[in-house]
């Protein structure tokens, strides 16, 4: 159901939406498919680390799982409150500076720094939500994307939490309790801090859409997603315009903060450019690959935009045309942009509704299959 | 005084190329209702189009231009036809995400054709001056000038006098009523990114002179500076786009000098998002917009 | 019924053959729909809000892909041609115009550009001219306001711009969707007037309704479409005498909900729709 | 629904196990590469094999981190061409001591620190060092992983920050210093300048803000004074509201922080308003191209370059004979000079290394405090090594004339100038 989403504000296909009903969330914790993917979920946060020896493989997935938290918030905000936001990448850079100014200045534990990145980043978000929400489709996507040049211009000149223009290599320490995320030992084996990363990182990922799907099924969440989807009937049928849509901003914000507190420790150095446009437009692109307003479509997406350079960049360096490094012609990364480029042109034009409904027209494909016997 | 008329003058020339820019991205979001991103690579092309006219076939170099606003404006149509027409429609996300896409392909494209290196485009003003009433003037701002003033005026008689312009200022109005007058909404989106093809292959050419700075790579990015504009202006305006880009144009020269170091560095740089903000603190629809856009 | 009427074989004659519509993969809209609009006359179409009339129309129109509908079964004929699935404008070249419900305006434009967008893909300069004095012939207050923009105008006078731009084009047929939505009842009898002289002009008119006593009052035949079906259909006079057509479309727009005899008694001027 | 459940759990907890296992060789797998040290009988006759060298099959693998797409890929893919010429050269002779080929591995960091970071895990199993990282924020957002793992790199930067760091080998003189030098220079060629007002057109960034730092440094030495100090930001098309304010506060000198990409757009603003002080830039604000541009004779008549190198068709000096070679048909630029004083740095401490018998990180790391100092060929100033804190970067700086007519636009004025006045401690 949650697929009609995708069709968005500006879609009118007339009796279908209507006749759809509302919009529901999986509900997670009820049937049994949905308990059974939870426990897998669960399972492959402990088991892709540990098999996965390669640094490498797990610096890219734990970009991934960074890139899929902030995904999850802007989904919130973009994908069922229906407000396109190019600013995602200010609240993350706000998250990633807190984290290093309360876990590494300041010397606080994780326990704190990391609420604290996604406290700070939702008081933000619901600073600036009032003006935002004053404005539509691609007025908010451009004065929203005002937010991220003056978050660096800001972030530049606060050299005292930042680094100014040098950046800051980033201290905070993700330990819990005895858990040591960057030395991680388990029954006396140790582990490498990419795979302790690993764990953290999708860990977080998996709380922050329990959190999401939840928040969905509550009165607020519904609200946003009537928000969406009918603007006018939403507000005579009583639900408060403006509080939804604040409370919508300040989720997104506060999981953005946590997914950029989470992209410091990860990185280990941050400047102020690292959270420019290019980084909120890519959140912006998971959120609508993957499938917008859906539970899974940021990860998905985020999977998708992480993994297809790399993959792409594995094959195409053995093009037998390739241009060799450090000569002129098609560059490798070229051949990876153009390619990459052209999948986002691809998929968008064959599936607008994202990699979730192709998943989903799969298995219900799948299932036709088995279901004559 | 001399000197700031000086830099209001330049304030003015690169004013008029953000309003170029800009006019591209507001011709397609009227008509077609799209953001569209890949804007910035309709300017890399216009610049290595026109390179490729003047130094590889030899053309004078206005022609080379014209030929390289033609050959863009059919490359950005064709890009309409295949792979933004059939999202145009679907909701407000995928078309924007679709000429993402494309704007990531088009300057790839282009590194991988003529290289990345520095290229001279040997455009007729160099680096020649005029003096008027005290005041020197590059020939190359003075061109920028005149040349925003001719294609705002072809705009605007083609908008005002010929009937594809009256079908697209239709379908801007109301795209399903124009359709059932049957105009078809092919021809227009279609039209409307071969116009914004050929505004950014102009500003393209114009910034690969060398006042602009030579043919380089890394152009697409000065589309992202004309996104403050459109804003300010009204979205869907081409007044406001070129009311904007002067206005933008001109404080960002005035903020290089005349505003102190307390503001701290970079100011410049955001000054056109501060003056978009605050306007739309006053209007939220932009100088130039209508109200209705809110609905969008 | 509709057979007899499809052996007229006049040329311009519309024919919706069986037609079922979809949108997206599972919508069924329209089921089996069948009717036929001869040459001159005024054919109506009632049902409740929802019942696929809008539909119908996008279909006869070419407006149905915009929309994301598409034709499943059955054809669409226009002057003997199959034109099933034609874009709009295809349509209005071969002569099919229409108006959309809530009038729609270019509300951006004048409207002297309205009626010059509207006339936008006939190209004979002296046709236009003729077209656009009859039009401010016919509705005098948009030649007073030739230089106005349309969204200035009142209601009832954007009705009549619609008409009139859709009049531009020299149809054969124009399909007009709900033309008296919104409108005050004295408006709405303009509207009816207008309908009549459309049809004495030579141009055949296809009328969407969801006022159903304003709808037989001018047409010649009507069809009565419940859940994506035809459920009724015959000559007007006939429908209007049917107890069953005055019980449920007459007297209330509500599929079930109990009549409202005196408005069904009031002919003309009751039963307005929804609202 | 509790039964299902409970079996998913127990599905977990057998899952989790297994992988435990797995894990075990995966998490142990880091610790086996420290083990080899204890076979020191046979470093002599034989270099134990660590990630990258492979003793059997003679080869020795190093990475390059760069730029190869984007704005400045240009630049970046002259280094690398540069790196090749020395690393053919020495494999041409036999290899480091003569047995052990060189091989390049590159990777795209698209002058992204995050990406840098992703390149470098591709890559770290499979390389000794980094012969090459490009950027300043590259190499920091790096330094944390080299660190961890022990390795060391080339920086292709001129920050002066990374000369202590005993992650990075560091190659260049800093901009400081350069800046000094060309004032220095300046002034032994005409006492005017001594007095003259120093003014800069600087990046709004850290590079703009080194430079400020070196010119500061240096009128404070020879007492000259200083004026307005304009900044732009990288896109700036528009100069002539800087240029209007340098040309009224009467600026003699005015020293440019700003790549190629600004320098056209500067001389015409400058141009337009007639202002012509002396300028100051870094050769990295130079392209080939100027040569046949309009802006070549401003140029000349003008300005003075920094950077690497020596006189670049001066065959009597190694490091150009063996560039020019190498190059062929292709004009010799100072980003070939620079990418090949990388590799010079590079073998030169992997010759060290294989001398003490061992290529690992660390023993990389010890390799580079034994090493007193590396000399480049004639084509930049020795980098004074030793242990980490009291390393010194190069001090001299070749300064050139624009002349269209020497090789990219670049005529040597003076070959390793080193300036009198000396340099601030942290240069």
């Amino acid at each position: 159901m949650t697929s009609e989403a995708a069709a968005g504000p500006g879609a009118s296909a007339p009796s279908a939406a209507g006749a759809a009903g509302g919009i529901l969330v999986p509900r997670l914790t009820q049937s049994w498919r949905s308990r059974l993917f939870i426990v897998l979920g669960l399972a492959l946060i402990v088991i892709v680390p540990t098999n996965v020896g390669s640094t490498y493989w797990l610096t890219v997935l734990n970009g991934v799982g960074v890139a899929a938290i902030a995904a999850v918030g802007l989904n919130v905000l973009t994908g069922y409150a229906g407000q396109l936001s190019l600013g995602q990448s200010f609240f993350v850079g706000i998250g990633a500076f807190s984290a290093q100014y309360f876990g590494g200045s300041l010397d606080l534990p994780m326990v704190l720094w990391l609420p604290l990145a996604g406290l700070l980043a939702a008081a933000a978000g619901g600073a600036v939500a009032p003006f935002a929400l004053r404005l539509r489709g691609p007025y908010l996507a451009i004065v929203s994307l005002s937010l991220v040049f003056l978050g660096i211009y800001i972030a530049r000149n606060i050299p005292s939490v930042t680094g100014g223009y040098n950046g800051t290599v980033v201290e905070a320490t993700a330990t819990l309790g005895p858990i040591d995320f960057e030395r991680p030992t388990i029954g006396g084996l140790s582990f490498s801090r990419e795979q302790g990363m690993f764990l953290l990182t999708w860990s977080v990922l998996a709380v922050v859409l329990l959190l999401v799907a939840n928040i969905m099924r509550t009165r607020a969440g519904r609200a946003m997603q009537a928000s969406r989807d009918h603007d006018i009937a939403a507000e005579v049928l009583g639900v408060r315009m403006l509080r939804t849509q604040v409370n919508a901003f300040v989720v997104a914000s506060g999981i953005g903060g946590i997914a950029g507190a989470l992209l410091a420790v990860n990185l280990e150095y941050i400047r102020p450019e690292n959270f420019d446009v290019a980084l909120a437009v890519q959140y912006l692109a998971i959120i609508v690959i993957g499938g917008l307003g859906t539970l899974f479509g940021p990860v998905l997406g985020a999977l998708f935009v992480g993994l297809v350079p790399v993959l792409v960049d594995e094959i195409s360096g053995s093009l037998p045309f390739m241009s060799e490094a450090g000569s002129d012609g098609l560059s490798t990364t070229d051949l990876t942009l153009i390619l990459y480029g052209s999948l986002i042109v691809l998929f968008l034009t064959l599936e607008p509704r994202g990699l979730v409904q192709i998943l989903r027209r799969t298995s219900v494909w799948l299932r036709s299959r088995r279901s004559p016997r | 005084m001399t000197e700031n008329l000086q830099i209001l003058v330049g304030g003015i020339a690169s004013g008029c190329l953000l309003a170029l820019i800009a006019l591209g991205f507001v011709v397609v979001t009227k008509s077609t209702g799209v953001l569209n991103l890949a804007q910035g690579g309709f300017v890399v092309l216009g610049c290595y189009l026109t390179y490729e006219g003047r130094q590889s076939w030899g053309l004078p170099f206005w022609l080379a231009v014209v030929v390289a606003a033609i050959l863009t404006a059919l490359i950005a149509a064709i890009i309409e036809a295949t792979v933004v027409h059939p999202v145009a429609l679907r909701g407000l996300y995928p078309p924007i995400l679709v000429t993402f896409g494309i704007s990531i392909v088009i300057p790839a494209v282009a590194a991988g054709i003529w290289t990345t290196y520095q290229l001279t485009l040997d455009d007729p003003w160099g680096l020649d001056k005029v003096g008027v009433a005290g005041l020197t003037i590059a020939q190359r701002d003075i061109a920028v000038i005149v040349v925003t003033l001719v294609v705002l005026a072809l705009f605007l008689a083609f908008f005002r006098f010929s009937r594809l312009g009256l079908a697209m200022q239709a379908a801007a109005s109301d795209p399903e009523a124009a359709l059932a007058q049957g105009i078809s909404d092919r021809v227009i989106h279609m039209t409307a990114w071969a116009m914004a093809g050929a505004l950014g292959a102009v500003a393209g050419a114009l910034l690969a002179t060398t006042g602009g700075g030579g043919v380089r790579p890394g152009l697409e990015t000065q589309a992202l500076i004309a996104l403050p504009v459109i804003i300010l202006g009204g979205l869907t305006s081409p007044a406001g786009a070129v009311v904007g880009g002067l206005l933008v144009g001109v404080a960002q020269q005035f903020a290089v000098v005349r505003v102190p170091d307390v503001l701290g560095s970079g100011f410049h740089e955001v000054a056109p998002y501060l003056l978009m903000l605050l306007v739309l603190l006053v209007r939220p629809q932009g100088l130039f917009g209508s109200a209705e856009v809110r609905r969008i | 019924m509709a057979e007899e009427l499809r052996d007229d074989s006049a040329a311009q004659s519309l024919a919706v053959d069986g037609v079922s519509v979809r949108y997206g993969a599972t919508t069924q809209v329209l089921d089996r729909v069948s009717l036929t609009v001869p040459p001159g006359s005024v054919v109506a179409i009632m049902g409740v809000n929802g019942a696929g009339k809008t539909t119908l129309a996008r279909t006869v129109t070419g407006m149905l892909g915009y929309h994301g509908g598409r034709v499943t079964a059955g054809a669409v004929r226009w002057g003997g041609r199959n034109v099933t699935g034609r874009p709009a404008p295809y349509m209005v070249r071969a002569g099919v115009s229409q108006t959309l419900e809530g009038r729609r305006v270019f509300a951006d434009l004048t409207v002297d550009q309205n009626l010059g967008a509207g006339g936008i893909t006939r190209r004979d300069r002296r046709e236009l001219r003729t077209r656009r004095e009859w039009m401010f012939e016919l509705f005098p207050r948009l030649a007073e306001r030739a230089q106005q923009r349309a969204g200035l105008l009142s209601g009832g006078e954007q009705q009549m711009l619609a008409f009139a731009r859709a009049l531009m084009q020299s149809p054969k047929l124009i399909v007009l969707d709900e033309p008296s939505l919104g409108l005050a009842p004295k408006i709405v009898t303009q509207v009816a007037d207008t309908i009549r002289t459309i049809r004495d002009s030579g141009t055949s008119v296809l009328l969407i309704e969801q006022n159903a006593a304003m709808a037989l009052s001018v047409a010649d035949h009507a069809y009565v479409i419940s859940h994506g079906r035809v459920t009724r259909s015959g000559p007007a006079a006939e429908l209007l005498a049917d107890p069953e057509i005055r019980t449920y479309y007459l007297g209330l727009a509500d599929d079930g909900a109990r009549p409202e005899p005196a408005a069904a008694e009031l002919g003309l001027t009751g039963g307005r729709a929804g609202a | 629904m509790s039964h299902h459940a409970r079996k998913g759990f127990a599905a977990v907890a057998a899952a989790a196990a297994l992988s435990l296992v797995a894990a075990g060789c995966a998490a142990q797998s880091s610790d086996d590469d420290d083990t080899p040290e204890g076979g020191a009988t046979a470093a002599e006759r034989e270099l134990a094999a660590v990630p990258g060298f492979d003793p059997a099959a003679g080869v020795i693998k190093i990475g390059d981190i760069l730029a190869l797409s984007g704005p400045i890929s240009a630049t970046a893919k002259e280094q690398l061409v540069g790196q090749q010429i020395w690393f053919d050269k020495v494999n041409e002779q036999g290899g480091i001591a003569g047995k052990y080929k060189i091989e390049l591995i590159t990777e795209d960091n698209q002058y992204n620190p995050q990406l840098t970071v992703q390149a470098y895990q591709k890559i770290a199993d499979e390389v000794v060092m980094l012969s090459g990282v490009l950027g300043s924020p590259s190499v920091k957002a790096l330094i944390p992983l080299l660190d961890r793992t022990d390795a060391l790199a080339v920086p292709s930067a001129q920050d002066p920050s990374f000369a202590k760091d005993p992650a990075v080998l560091p190659t260049f003189p800093s901009y400081q210093t350069n800046v000094t030098n060309a004032v220095s220079y300046l002034v032994s060629q005409d006492e005017k300048f001594k007095t003259a007002r120093y003014c800069q057109l600087v990046m709004d960034s850290d590079w703009g803000i080194a430079v400020s730092e070196g010119v500061a440094w240096v009128t404070g030495k020879i007492g000259a004074p200083t004026g307005t100090i304009q900044k732009f930001a990288a896109l700036d098309t528009a100069f002539t509201a800087q240029i209007t304010a340098l040309k009224n506060d009467n600026c003699e000198v005015v020293v440019f922080g700003g790549a190629a990409n600004n320098l056209p757009s500067v001389v015409a603003a400058a141009t337009q308003l007639d202002f012509q002080p002396q300028w100051i830039a870094e050769f990295i604000a130079l392209a080939t191209a100027f040569k046949t541009s309009d802006i070549a004779p401003y140029l000349t008549e003008n300005m003075i370059f920094t950077g690497p190198g020596a006189k670049l068709d001066d065959e009597s000096v190694e490091g150009i004979r063996n560039l020019l070679a190498g190059l062929g048909d292709t004009e010799i630029t100072v980003q070939h000079v620079y990418g090949y004083m990388q590799a010079v740095a590079t073998t030169t401490l992997l010759e060290k290394a294989v001398e003490l018998g061992d290529l690992s990180g660390p023993g990389l790391r010890r390799a580079a405090t034994e090493l007193d100092s590396i000399s480049f060929q004639g084509l930049g100033g020795d980098v004074t090594l030793g242990e980490p804190e009291e390393r010194v970067l190069p001090r001299a700086t070749t300064i050139y004339h624009y002349n269209p007519a020497a090789p990219s636009g670049l005529e040597a004025a003076a070959v390793g100038y080193q300036a009198p006045e000396g340099f601030d401690d942290h240069f």
